[in-house]
């Protein structure tokens, strides 16, 4: 695993030497000013959800107060409490912060298997692709919530790192799939035959040559898939598979929401983290659709 | 034509052999089995009659022994029966698969016909105030988790206003086969399916609008231009046609995620179909309901993919599938 | 200890006005001063998370929303009192023989099945010939006194094909005859006769799923079914030849209503009655076109300790495991966990401490001078320090008696709202006195890995948190015998094995006897704590103003016969 | 003779039916031979998709040969392991027909340019750069230009960098395919001019691949026709342009425009000629399945397919 | 000079926006089409060539792009029509064949439909009646079996094929301007030699001018009456085909063709034009564009604000410098680094 995670790193590397792609997108980001105030709003939450997760006491927070049941919002709980007395506004930073590692994680974890997978099969193609295009093709037909809440179900330790895991097991084949189509493309391109032809060997070719032209796309393609991921754990959470309440999520906190009474009566419980997905999820969106324009820009650039 | 679907079916097979070999074992991997905690309710229950039921069931058979029995059951159109409605699960799907069935088409007409004229009007007009009201609720209709949005649906078109039913499918006190039977199913319809597809409906409206954009500016619409064709006519019988294709080619993954979607719609809206079956049947380890459930899923998500493709040939003259 | 403050332990911390019910002025019947028209159809709401499963007979029906739907067509032979036992005021009366262990029933003679066809001898007889058949599918006969019945092993066994403890007598009259007198035949006893007529044609493997169960049901109850939409809603509409006389509804419509939407039903008067859910009480009370009645109902939750395992070859339990075995641990944890808080605050009274494994509502049997553990932290500490569970390296947590880390694994159902911070503020309790406990698994367990585990006797668990539905039989044996698998603390006891014993022996006919016996039980059980009962329930039920006769006391002689509706629509709120 | 081609075919799979099988074969390359001798220039030409490129990315082993010897040297390139390949990919290089594709974007130039050596040489970083500065100079690109990247040159100057990079390690034979054409045309005489010069230095012996017979001429010592994946006719410049013997040939050199508006009747005319003999005598140099002959010397330096 | 010309351009300039600033890329053209001629526009890429024919055209996307100047059609000025009235014209009286002829057609429809569109709107015809003329259009424009490819789709045709679909599409309505924008840049010589050989034909039968756009000069040296030679968006030089090839007077027009290889005559070497066009907004904005590819040339040499003039009859050059201009010896030997800005 730890292996997997560290591979794209020469993305990073790679990136940097060229001034055409990281800065490029930040240019571009910087231009649109959507995305930069997304970029600015964006950063703060980060900043004052995972500076004040520091200060903040897990356990204290998830301990009941049979006293303070579903308070509203006071000095002492700026969000109110839930119905188990604990208070709201702790639970949204630490449960913003977990939302928002869960959904990093899979990104990369996705995104780095995702790029093993892709580069892979897009540049031996033959039937090293053709068997992995059809292990893609069966995870694509898995019924994929229904096999989560089965797995959920079968895992004895489940927390935050297992959940993780499981999402990643199955949403990893999209990326695997538009990595091997941009790499076969790139493949096609006259600089990898040089390559080849100047004696370099194919791993070297694709680590060196083909990955940095991926990784504007990469870079985009995780930016998008990261909204998505942060509030994929709500649902799972609404029909009871998601992650146990001691673990402070988002999707916790908005699934609260399905008892009607906190629907329409307790709005301090759920919207403020209906509230954070959301605005999380549109300046991601906004530095994504950004970013993308960016890598355009660059395409057409040559 | 036949022939490329014949092989596709062919291609499905092993699919359908190693999913169900996957879901037999995580099936049965999963604590407990029907029988488990049954008891809590049924106090007077005996272990011994406890195991003899097990000894029926097929339970502690050797999992190979209980596959092979399930696929050759299987293949003799036998799901076999499920034990917490103590009927054949042909039976039990054949009760719930129309309203499952009804239910995505709706959603699926829906999201059409409110992503159509949407993603057309922001894809033409770019940049305009409607272009940015709409791209404006598509990310929020992306942000928006479906669960929450159809609570919020039940409660204000439900409840406060009265406009709909709240849950079921249809009236009890409305006759079979009369207008009255299928007026109050569309009622109870209407609900649950909107909220289905406002939500749907964001992913297509995106994807149509920048594909609009991507054609719009292609050699063959200057060519048209350069015909005389008014501007109606360019977008009609040029840009859309093209832009359309690839949300042709969509159809197949929508039905996958409607099957995800509908779990939770008709557990919101009581509405009894498939996904709630199989939230139901999950808990009560209802085997042979679920693992009937997960097959026909895949089967749907590959007959989906299937007919993308067949849609797709039929619509772009440069898929030619022989 | 006591340093950190948590509710749990600081019951002194100044109460913010109190949200809990009184149950005692709760009552069971609704109050309706009307005048009940004549006909109306009342709507039922059924609250269910998931459609009803729609296998609509009792021998076969597994869920409980079946039996919801059930009690409109179909019912028993005989009526019950307050305690639950037969009486003669039913369809059918009866008549012990003098051992006790023979019992004549006979049918009266309007009763009759809504096809019109007599509802005979041959009928009940029907029943028992199909629970104990080998092709049998369903679960009842599981039931010790259906195994009882004297040659119903064999019948089971398919040696015979009659069973010889059941006699038809003439067309309206039976006999069944038990190897053993046991007094819980006036609770237990299977009285929901087959229509034979119409279900004969069946073969028994096929019953369960066949339409005449599922689709088209019929039963001798007040209604009779006219449509169902399967898993959905059924039509009921008046039986005019109800055995009792006709019905004041003209009809019933039961429909599934989800537990997140059953308040603004009642409210909009979608529905006129609907079991309500407790955790909405708070917000639905004082809703102006709604009664809420209620009644204690026949279960309780309790905190169990895993004493040993199942020996499943010897069908015995066996307690060998030491973790548990010194009783002073055991009360200290009993008494260290403030039940009255949990009630008072999570269930807003809805809910009361336990004192005893009997629940008040079997009143003739559960025994009220027993208090039980009331909430006592400096009790338990002291019993902790007797038994030498102290706290040596002053971490705040108790070693055990070697002076070893002592952690308790507790495990808990997932469901439901409550269930996480019930479990959490249990752990509070024990860890204010010292207790170090920690879920399994670090979180709650689902329904089916939580039996799992309890009935696997899985090392992992040390403690449990359940809950029992007693059955309307109140004798105990099914769940704490020595040879029960249900026993799930797998807590043995030589004493407890006699009263047992004693509590359904023929002797224990006379009431008096058994209420002695079972209070010697209760007091036993409170002494020894196997298990802590925690929490006794109190079930509400949501019903339109416009209803009249309607009630859940148990020894109330109104039925469904005579509930009525005094205006044509419901009320509606606001 | 450096290279010598013989009976190279190089046929592509058709998919198709039930199960994907193979159901023909495309012969992008049927029994082509021909020898390429040092220091000279073999100009290969033809219609689009007559397999020039595939023959050309066979002989560098970018394409597997389906059949037929590639001797380089002596030693068949065909039968060679990829291991054993390698010493020999110092020897032949290839020049890329797009200076945009074949350049990674993502690379400075010494990056680009120093790829083969880091493949066969340990240097130092700083002799590296040295050898590097000293052949961008020789193509005629400030020594400094090693830190920019690809997309900061011209097309002109990116196609000196290629051909840089496939100078680097001393090669005997470089394959040029259509290394012009994407270029604009005030550009291309820069780079035919470049490459004319160097093939003087070093010696070099190009296989010049292209469709643009103004270019063939201008470059090439010998040339051949390929028509359909085969050879038609084979010559020198001289016999080629002055004396074309098969009928496509002269097809194709009838269809070169004229530069000289003045002549503008005349080619006409011409054209119409040859397209009249092309339809008569078709028949004549192509068998009935329309398959080109085998290629027949008809003086010591021109062979022609006929029968 | 009695007959109003066909089409009159006058002072046309298109600009395009840049981040945020408008460059112009055809920069003050003025240029007479006559009746019946083959007008060739030559230049390196990026000169404006396609620029100029599109906004005759009116395809610039109006938000990006500003059209200034006078475009007289047969008296009209075309830049000050609306779209439906501009609809009128374009495919009517002024058909365009664009360069690539996969991507000019729309992949899903089928090749008659797609000619017969353009009929739609300018002739009132019969189903019958177009079916016929679209046939006969194919067949005019040389291909065989016209009934069938009638109904085939444009993947299933070559590239010759296609580029003469694109053909027949300009010409369906019979125009009376035919742009052609590198109609065979994408095209082998044979099938170039073809489509050549099918546009003189069809100009001839049909009497329509042509703007014939291109950069291969052997196809302008057979087919254009009159060459206009472009610049960085400027026209350096125009003059009768007879005049560019044989009396080029611009040094542009001189060194370009100097620098191409020709399969007539064998050159040793060929002459190279130092540096490149700089893209649009880095473009010098007065004096002679050209001066930096010829730096040979003194700066006095060449005119402050150099205007196209008509050093004889019907020869137009642009800048004096064309009388300073001679071919350097050095450049024979070695280009150095330049423009690696
Ligand atoms: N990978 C491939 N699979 C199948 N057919 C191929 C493949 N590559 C090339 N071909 C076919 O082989 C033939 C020869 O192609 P090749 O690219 O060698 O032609 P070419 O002469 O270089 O053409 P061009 O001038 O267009 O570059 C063509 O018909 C082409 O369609
Ligand atoms: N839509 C546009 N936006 C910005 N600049 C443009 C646009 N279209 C063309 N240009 C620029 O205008 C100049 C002229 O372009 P044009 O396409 O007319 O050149 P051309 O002479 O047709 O070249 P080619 O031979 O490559 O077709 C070029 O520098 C080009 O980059
Ligand atoms: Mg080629
Ligand atoms: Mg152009």
């Amino acid at each position: 695993m730890k292996i997997e995670v560290n591979r794209p790193a020469p993305v990073e590397i790679a990136a940097e030497k060229s001034p055409s792609a990281l800065s490029i997108m930040w240019r571009e980001l910087v231009r649109d000013r959507l995305a930069l105030v997304s970029l600015i709003i964006l950063s703060v939450i980060l900043l004052i959800v995972y500076g004040a997760s520091i200060f903040l006491d897990q356990e204290e927070i998830v301990k009941v107060d049979f006293l303070a049941i579903y308070s509203p919002p006071s000095a002492e709980h700026w969000l109110g409490t839930d119905y188990g007395g604990r208070d709201v506004f702790g639970q949204l930073i630490i449960g913003a912060r977990n939302s928002f590692t869960i959904g990093l994680a899979i990104t990369l974890i996705t995104g780095a298997i995702g790029l093993v997978v892709g580069l892979v099969a897009g540049y031996f193609g033959g039937w090293i692709d053709n068997v992995i295009m059809r292990i893609i093709d069966f995870i694509l037909v898995l019924p994929f919530l229904m096999l989560v809440i089965v797995f959920v179900a079968i895992v004895p330790k489940y927390n935050v790192a297992t959940f993780i895991l499981i999402m990643s097991a199955f949403l990893w084949t999209g990326k695997a799939r538009l990595i091997r189509a941009k790499t076969l493309a790139e493949r096609e391109l006259d600089y990898v035959s040089a390559s080849k032809t100047l004696g370099t060997p194919d791993w070297k070719i694709i680590l060196f040559q083909i990955l940095p032209n991926l990784s504007s796309i990469i870079i985009v393609n995780l930016t998008l898939n990261l909204a998505g991921n942060i509030g994929i754990e709500s649902g799972l959470t609404y029909l009871g598979f998601g992650l146990p309440e001691s673990t402070p999520s988002l999707g916790t906190l908005v699934s609260y929401a399905t008892n009607p009474d906190v629907l329409q009566n307790k709005w301090w419980v759920w919207l403020p983290a209906s509230l954070l997905i959301l605005v999380m999820m549109l300046c991601i969106n906004f530095i994504g659709q950004a970013l993308k324009r960016a890598a355009d820009a660059r395409q057409r650039l040559g | 034509m036949l022939k490329f679907i014949l092989r596709r079916i062919l291609i499905m097979i092993p699919q359908l052999f190693l999913l169900s070999v996957l879901i037999f074992l995580l099936a049965k991997a999963m604590p407990g089995d029907a029988l488990t905690g049954q008891l809590a309710a049924n106090p007077k229950m005996d272990p011994q009659t406890l195991e003899e039921m097990r000894e029926k069931l097929g339970l502690n058979d050797p999992v190979h022994i209980q596959y092979i029995r399930w696929v050759k059951n299987m293949l003799q159109g036998d799901l076999g029966l499920s034990y917490t409605h103590q009927q054949p699960v042909t039976d039990l799907l054949a009760g719930r698969v129309g309203n499952t069935v009804l239910l995505s088409a709706a959603i699926l007409v829906l999201t059409y016909l409110i992503a159509i004229p949407l993603g057309i009007v922001s894809g033409r007009w770019t940049d305009t105030w409607a272009d940015k009201l709409i791209v404006g609720y598509s990310y929020i209709g992306y942000a928006t988790p479906l669960f929450i949005f159809a609570l919020i649906m039940l409660f204000v078109f439900g409840f406060h206003l009265g406009w709909f039913p709240t849950g079921g499918s249809v009236d009890i006190q409305v006759e079979e086969g009369t207008l009255a039977y299928y007026l109050s199913k569309l009622n109870h319809l209407m609900l649950p399916a909107l909220s289905g597809a406002l939500i749907n409906t964001v992913g297509i409206i995106q994807y149509l609008r920048s594909e609009i954009i991507d054609t719009k500016v292609k050699d063959f619409v200057k060519t048209a231009r350069a015909k005389g064709v008014p501007e109606r006519q360019i977008y009609w019988r040029h840009i859309l046609r093209n832009s359309f294709l690839p949300i042709a080619a969509f159809l197949g993954y929508e039905i996958t995620g409607l099957i995800g979607g509908s779990v939770f719609l008709e557990s919101i809206y009581s509405y009894p179909g498939l996904g709630q079956l199989f939230l139901q049947s999950i808990m009560q380890r209802d085997y042979s309901v679920v693992t009937a459930l997960v097959m026909i899923s895949g089967v749907a998500t590959l007959v989906g993919t299937l007919l993308s493709d067949i849609i797709l040939s039929a619509v772009d003259p440069r898929i030619r599938i022989e | 200890t006591g340093k950190s403050e948590t509710t749990g332990g600081n019951s002194n911390k100044e109460k913010p006005a109190a949200q809990k019910e009184d149950i005692s002025k709760f009552p069971m019947t609704v109050k309706n001063d009307g005048k009940i028209i004549d006909g109306g159809v009342l709507k039922y709401g059924l609250v269910s998370d998931t459609p009803f499963e729609g296998t609509l007979n009792r021998a076969f029906y597994t869920g409980a929303p079946d039996a919801e739907v059930m009690q409109f067509f179909d019912e028993s032979l005989f009526r019950t009192n307050g305690d639950y036992e037969i009486t003669n005021d039913g369809a059918a009366t009866y008549e012990l023989s003098k051992d006790k262990k023979t019992m004549t029933i006979r049918i009266k003679d309007n009763v009759n099945w809504h096809d019109g066809q007599p509802v005979t001898a041959e009928d009940l007889e029907y029943a028992y010939l199909v629970i104990g058949h080998k092709d049998y599918t369903g679960v009842r006969y599981g039931d010790a006194l259906i195994q009882d019945i004297v040659g119903m092993d064999e019948y089971h066994s398919g040696k015979t094909d009659k069973i010889a403890g059941i006699k038809v007598i003439d067309k309206k009259t039976m006999t069944i005859t038990w190897k053993h007198a046991n007094p819980s035949v006036l609770t237990g006893i299977w009285a929901y006769p087959l229509p034979k007529h119409y279900l004969k044609d069946v073969p028994i493997k096929q019953l369960a799923q066949s339409d005449k169960i599922r689709k088209n049901p019929i039963g001798f109850g007040p209604f009779k079914v006219k449509k169902i939409v399967p898993g959905e809603s059924v039509e009921f509409v008046r039986n005019d030849d109800y055995w009792a006389g006709k019905p004041n509804l003209d009809g019933v419509i039961v429909k599934v209503v989800s537990p997140k939407v059953v308040l603004q039903a009642l409210k909009k008067g979608d529905i006129d009655v609907a079991d309500f859910p407790a955790d909405q009480y708070v917000n639905a009370k004082g809703t102006k076109n709604l009664q809420f009645i209620g009644r204690i109902d026949l279960a309780y939750n309790y905190i169990g300790f895993k004493l040993g395992h199942w020996d499943a070859k010897k069908q015995e339990n066996v307690m060998d495991n030491p973790k548990f075995q010194n009783k002073k641990l055991r009360q200290a944890m009993a008494y260290a966990i403030n039940n009255q808080e949990v009630a008072d605050r999570l269930y807003h009274g809805l809910r009361f401490p336990a004192t005893t494994l009997i629940p008040p509502s079997f009143p003739g049997y559960h025994d009220s001078s027993i208090k039980g553990y009331t909430y006592n932290p400096e009790k338990a500490k002291q019993l902790l320090d007797e038994a030498g569970y102290k706290d040596v390296d002053g971490d705040g947590l108790r070693e055990d008696p070697n002076g070893k880390k002592f952690t308790i694994n507790f495990l808990a159902m997932s469901g439901g709202d409550i269930a996480e911070p019930l479990a959490k503020f249990y752990m509070q309790c024990w860890k204010n006195v010292g207790l170090d406990v920690q879920l399994v698994d670090g979180r709650l367990a689902e329904f089916n890995s939580f039996y799992d585990m309890v009935e696997k006797d899985d090392p992992k668990v040390d403690v449990y948190a359940a809950a029992w539905a007693t059955g309307t039989d109140v004798d105990p044996y099914g769940l704490y015998g020595r040879n029960v698998m249900f026993n799930y603390s797998r807590w043995v006891n030589e004493k407890n094995d006699e009263l047992l014993e004693k509590g359904h022996s023929e002797q224990a006919f006379d009431k008096e006897y058994r209420r002695k016996i079972y209070s010697e039980w209760q007091k036993l059980m409170t002494e020894e704590v196997p298990v802590i009962p925690t929490l006794y329930r109190f079930g509400v039920v949501a019903v339109n103003n416009r209803v009249a006769n309607f009630t859940v006391d148990p020894s109330s002689k109104l039925t469904w016969k005579d509930v009525g509706v005094t205006s044509e629509q419901p009320e509606v709120a606001e | 003779m450096l290279l010598d081609v013989r009976h190279l075919k190089v046929h592509y799979p058709v998919r198709g039916g039930f199960f994907r099988r193979v159901v023909d074969h495309v012969k992008a390359v049927d029994d082509v031979s021909f020898s390429l001798n040092r220091g000279e220039t073999y100009g290969l030409v033809g219609e689009s998709g007559c397999g020039k490129t595939t023959t050309g990315r066979t002989i560098i082993g970018l394409i597997r040969a389906t059949a037929g010897e590639v001797l380089f040297e002596g030693t068949d390139l065909t039968k060679l392991s990829r291991r054993q390949f390698h010493p020999y990919r110092k020897d032949i290089q290839m020049i890329f027909q797009d200076p945009y594709s074949s350049l990674n974007p993502r690379k400075r130039v010494l990056d680009i340019i120093a790829e083969p050596l880091r493949n066969f040489e340990k240097l130092s970083p700083h002799e590296e750069r040295k050898k590097v500065q000293s052949i961008l100079e020789r193509v005629g690109l400030s020594a400094d230009s090693i830190y920019k990247y690809p997309h900061e040159f011209s097309g002109g100057q990116r196609q000196r960098i290629g051909i840089a990079r496939a100078l680097m390690l001393n090669p005997k034979l470089i394959i040029a395919d259509e290394p012009v054409s994407a270029l604009d045309v005030s550009v291309q005489a820069q780079v035919l001019n470049f490459m004319k010069d160097i093939q003087q230095d070093y010696g070099l012996t190009y296989l010049f691949i292209s469709h643009d017979l103004g270019i063939i001429r201008h470059m090439c010592d010998r040339i051949g026709i390929m028509y359909r994946g085969r050879l038609v006719e084979e010559g020198t410049s001289e016999d080629i342009f002055a004396n074309p013997q098969h009928i496509y040939t002269k097809r194709l050199l009838s269809a070169i425009p004229n530069a000289d508006p003045r002549e503008r009747g005349k080619q006409t005319a011409l054209r119409r000629e040859v397209e009249q003999e092309y339809a008569q005598a078709y028949s004549r140099y192509f068998d009935e399945t329309g398959r080109a002959y085998p290629l027949k010397p008809i003086s010591p330096t021109h062979s022609v397919a006929i029968p | 000079m009695s007959k109003q010309p066909l089409l009159e351009i006058e002072r046309l300039r298109v600009s395009f926006q840049i981040e945020g600033a408008y460059y112009a890329a055809v920069d003050d053209v003025s240029l007479v089409i006559e009746e019946n001629e083959v007008v060739a526009l030559v230049g390196e890429s990026g000169c404006g060539k396609s620029a100029l024919a599109l906004s005759i055209m009116g395809l610039h996307p109006p938000e990006k792009t500003k059209v200034e100047g006078r475009l007289l059609f047969k008296g009209t000025n075309l830049l000050s029509l609306s779209v439906s009235e501009l609809n009128r014209i374009r495919g009517k009286e002024i058909g365009m064949i664009f360069q690539d002829p996969l991507t000019a057609l729309n992949p899903l429809m089928t090749v008659g439909r797609q000619i017969e569109e353009s009929m739609n709107y300018h002739l009132r015809l019969p189903a019958e009646e177009k079916k016929k003329r679209t046939i006969r259009l194919l067949e005019r424009v040389g291909i065989p079996e016209p009934e069938k490819v009638y109904h085939r789709y444009p993947h299933e045709l070559s590239g010759g094929m296609r580029q003469r679909v694109v053909i027949a599409i300009a010409i369906a309505c019979e125009p009376s301007l035919l742009i052609a924008d590198e109609p065979t840049t994408a095209l082998d010589v044979t099938i170039q030699a073809q489509i050549m050989e099918l546009l003189k034909e069809l100009q001839r039968q049909m009497k329509t001018s042509i703007i014939l756009i291109t950069h291969d000069l052997g196809v302008v040296a057979e087919m254009a009456d009159r060459v206009a030679v472009m610049y960085a968006g400027e026209i350096v030089e125009l003059a009768d085909v007879d005049t560019i090839f044989h009396r080029p007077l611009h040094p542009y027009t001189r060194s370009l063709l100097q620098s191409i290889p020709s399969a007539q005559v064998k050159k040793d070497r060929l002459h190279v034009i130092q540096g490149i066009v700089p893209p649009l907004h880095k473009l010098p904005r007065r004096g002679c564009r050209f001066q930096p590819r010829i730096s040979w040339i003194g700066a006095e040499q060449h005119e402050l604000e150099p205007q196209l003039r008509e050093v004889e009859p019907g020869h137009w050059v642009r800048c004096t410098c064309y009388r300073h201009f001679h071919f350097p010896d050095d450049q024979m030997t070695r280009e150095v680094d330049y423009g690696a800005s």
